[in-house]
């Protein structure tokens, strides 16, 4: 282990002839053994920052060092990463064997040592008895196992994953996380997880990276992310459903002087058909039963506001439920900018309604 | 109504391409290529005559080494240069596309003579090279052009991968790219050596022993002769077809696919 | 590596297509059609005799009516068929396609005689429809393989919300199939009319009078002449290029995207 | 309203020639103005169901019924029904006013009430601003509408939906249904929506049918399927995380006479770090915090359990944590055949470990 960090981006630019900047001054350290998901909406810029890192691109401006050493003028194959598409990418022409054999056989490694090689992998990831098949033969979750052990295979000390489970269906994308995760703490390499969805980042990662619009927006632990979002955005990113985003008076909050957007996180909002001390009543504008509980969406002061219910929570468009929250689970935004500006809102006392 | 068309369609097609071949090949095998007859007369003589008389066997092996030299020389540029077209962010990869294409598209019949001039100039009259560079320069724009489709297709992420497992762009080309795309290549190969095997003008113009002819230029000749050639001339372009006809039986299941990959539904 | 097989690739293409080009529209200028020269040189005489000796005007005009009809009647049947063939399951399209790909494929001096035969029997000589019908029949399934390959690139879906939102087949391929379609339906009807205007073999075969002829054909009977009609070749070969060159530039942005969609990167 | 269903399978089987069956056997009615989802992994049958009611494909046996008229042989057109695709199948060379327009264009309305109705519809959906734009201009989610718009400008008494959602990103896909969700209720049509997501289909229904390799492995309102999963395949994709599954030594009880598997839910199973008094001890797996909760996998008897703990659970692969969990929120099922065998085990007393 050496004392710099796997991956340094520093001031990291990248724009396409004409169109305007897709990263915009990227600064980010990833540490060796680190599983760092990298998270925004489409379009944000955090394929084009795993491909700067890979080696597909050049950054316009900055650099990306590898173990402390700067690789901008690197190919792929210099870098010695190993990396998971998400279309999978697997060589339709070649076998499972072959497909996981693949980058031992372009590094020219003796046929002994690959074959060894390759069925251990094959045996770790469950692919033993899959080695002759060919790609077009397996299932999708098959494949994304073959992408996973071709990567693995060269026992790399950096992985890049980009959106490796956005293939896959919803059951198989849950089971797959959590292998990954597995792998990730059994081989001690650093893996860097690109991911549109929030919570494969809440659930997979060492540390978040969130991007909006080419620009790190928050970076943190997952927990911290969750608890202490920077700006709505990265509120309204993280969590599902995502956190409710209102003016105060929605909430029966006194405005102060400056003008805050208030944030209350669904879990945090219970609804009730009954009134209690303190509750606000609402209307009911959709409810979605997910089985374990019951989202409500309601409206009040021309706010819409997800909250929590139990499971079987009985109501239609239209009625009336009651809303309760407690102060310290709300959180403050500069209505303007959106930064989070301050700690959560004790001060503000709730009103009647 | 579809149906009509149908029919249409097909008795058009018969009457103007399955029917003169069928007559022609019918011909072959009568005395004098007489089209109509009793079925008793059918002979060899025709065929027999045409390697007899003349040098139709040098001519076959002429017309296939210009081919074969043909597909080989446009299928190595073109595949290298349609992956470059395809898969790597060439400036100006269009425009140049498109101008080759423009440039192959000239009436061969305006270059002809011209060109002429610069194979006369560069002594390669009645040699192999004097059709196959014309002829490979005339079939590369829409060898490239195909080629660059089929690549295209293949997904961005097959070259990255092959690229990250350690192949400079030549091994992910020639490892990863080449297999893949077999179908495309095999296609577009044969093709290539249709044209070459078929084309009349250049061949013409550009040779003038009756050795260095290819199978196309010599049937045109045949009909210039004194006495009346048409027995030959069936049986000539009945062997003419030949190797096409094998070709197409051998590669059948691939020219299928290669073709109608992408073009026809399930 | 790459830089020197690319200056060798133009080198190449310069020397075989566009040298003999330029070579050809400069001696177009000179009396006599001397390919070198003092440029005070320069005349028109070749292009004045090419229309007061000869009736290249009527000739011009043949080609392009001949042309122009190849390919609208080229078009409008394969754009059907072709739909059929990529978005209806039709049974055995597959199978149809590749044989009538392989039709078209035969040497076209093979089949010349027979259908001679053929054209001589209807009476079509020295006619329009002699060359538009055998020109349509040798278009038609490159023509279709071209345009299936486009339509089959439209997703499905597509035609499907067509036919929910209630169009009968007809109308969804008019009303969307076909301007959704459209950069690649002008690409192909590009390359037939380009097929149709360079054809030479079936037109020197298929007319006599000299008024019915198409440009190559023109052309390459001016060189059966007693006298050199060299400069006038060259004139004539310059005038067959333009109508290709005016097309080419007024559908430049159609035919460049048309004819590299699909296979150029970015 | 009539008083047949909106849409009536009989016996519907769907074969393709030389394959196995895609469909085999499917009844079911849906009733005027029900919003139905029918839900199943890939390739279960689910978008062949939907061509056949769209009339794209027609039955191999069986038949097909709108309004109690069988209309096998009818096409598309003569069917009547809307449809959203899951690729939105704009049509490009239009301007969205147009594609809006299009069935209404198609079906020789007077200019005039085109244009009334296409902008009451895209007022409705919000897009007036964009009546202009070509689709290539709109973002994925306005697509989205756009394609909704199309679908509803005909006041369709019954309209289909093919997994409309699977192409947006997750955030967008929440709003969307809640939209859907408003719709469907504000237009009172007969809705059927087909979708690989099981999240959908709980919040969306009114009823989901459960596909599984082209038969209806059960169908009822979201709720029941949910508390009362008639076999193992419905109780595992119903939810998520899915329901465990395993054999009943893994929760510390006793076989009875019979082979069953035991189901409970995740969110059934507390996980804790101190014992309590009938608690199971498990080690830890893995640990995926999703905000407002920690989905925590353990294994116990050689079998996985996914277990929910509180937010800021704190515990590392391979440690020790307790289970706890109420008898009467088990399942059992017949282990050879998966089907439900009888009610929750209150008659299996939990057995010390």
């Amino acid at each position: 282990m050496t004392s710099s960090p796997a991956i340094q981006l520093d001031g990291v630019h990248k724009s396409y002839g004409g169109g305007g900047a897709v990263l915009r001054g990227i600064d980010l350290e990833i540490d060796e053994g680190e599983l760092v998901t990298i998270v925004g909406p489409s379009g944000c810029g955090k394929s084009t920052l795993l491909s700067l890192i890979a080696g597909f691109e050049r950054p316009t401006r900055g650099h990306v060092r590898l173990h402390g050493e700067i690789v901008d003028d690197k190919s792929p194959r210099e870098r010695r990463l190993a990396m998971v598409f998400q279309s999978y990418a697997l060589y339709p022409h070649l076998d499972v064997f072959e497909n996981i054999a693949f980058p031992l056989r372009i590094a020219k490694l003796p046929a002994a040592e690959v074959k060894a090689r390759v069925e251990e992998t094959a045996a770790r990831l469950g692919l033993s008895a899959l080695q002759r098949r060919r790609p077009a033969q397996l299932s999708g979750g098959q494949r994304q196992r073959v992408a996973l052990a071709r990567a693995l295979v060269r026992r790399p000390s950096i992985c890049l994953f980009d959106e490796p489970l956005s293939n896959l269906d919803a059951k198989l994308r849950v089971q797959m996380r959590a292998e990954i995760a597995k792998l990730h703490q059994e081989l001690g390499s650093t893996f860097v997880y690109v991911t549109h969805d929030q919570s494969e980042a809440m659930t997979l990662s060492d540390r978040i990276v969130v991007l909006d619009a080419g620009a790190i927006a928050q970076a943190g632990p997952p927990m911290e992310i969750y608890e202490r979002p920077l700006s709505t955005f990265v509120a309204s990113f993280l969590g599902s459903p995502g956190m409710n985003l209102v003016a105060p008076e929605a909430l029966g909050l006194e405005g102060t002087s400056v003008s805050v957007t208030v944030g209350v996180r669904p879990e945090d909002l219970r609804v009730t058909r009954e009134p209690s001390p303190g509750s606000l009543p609402a209307r009911v504008y959709v409810v979605e039963p997910v089985g374990s509980e019951t989202w409500v969406t309601c409206e009040r002061a021309s706010c819409r506001l997800v909250g929590r219910a139990e499971a079987r929570f009985d109501a239609r468009s239209g009625d009336t439920v009651h809303l309760r929250f407690e102060a310290n689970r709300l959180h403050r935004f500069d209505r303007a900018t959106g930064a989070r500006t301050g700690e959560p809102l004790e001060s503000l006392a709730p009103a009647g309604d | 109504m579809r149906r009509a068309w149908l029919w249409f369609g097909a008795t058009v097609m018969v009457a103007f391409s399955v029917a003169p071949m069928a007559t022609l090949v019918v011909a072959s095998f009568r005395p004098g290529g007489a089209p109509t007859g009793a079925v008793s007369d059918l002979t060899f003589e025709n065929y027999v005559r045409v390697f007899e008389t003349r040098p139709f066997g040098s001519v076959l092996l002429r017309s296939f080494v210009v081919s074969s030299l043909t597909t080989v020389l446009a299928i190595t540029i073109a595949a290298s240069a349609a992956f470059a077209l395809a898969k790597l962010p060439v400036r100006g990869a269009r425009a140049l596309l498109a101008f080759s294409l423009g440039i192959s598209m000239f009436p061969p019949i305006a270059t002809v003579s011209p060109l002429f001039l610069v194979i006369r100039a560069l002594g390669w009259r009645d040699t192999v090279q004097g059709l196959v560079v014309p002829y490979t320069t005339f079939a590369l724009p829409l060898a490239i052009w195909i080629l660059a489709t089929f690549f295209r297709d293949l997904p961005d992420d097959l070259y990255r991968a092959a690229r990250v497992d350690g192949c400079t762009p030549w091994e992910a080309f020639v490892r990863v790219i080449l297999p893949v795309a077999g179908p495309g290549v095999s296609t577009t190969a044969i093709l290539v050596f249709i044209f070459a095997w078929n084309e009349l003008l250049f061949a013409l113009t550009f040779t003038s022993a009756p050795e260095a002819r290819t199978v196309p230029a010599a049937i045109a000749l045949f009909a210039a002769e004194h006495r009346d050639p048409w027995g030959e001339i069936a049986a000539a372009s009945t062997l003419s077809t030949m190797p096409l006809l094998l070709a197409a039986l051998v590669f059948q299941r691939r020219i299928v696919s290669g073709l109608t990959a992408g073009a026809v539904k399930g």
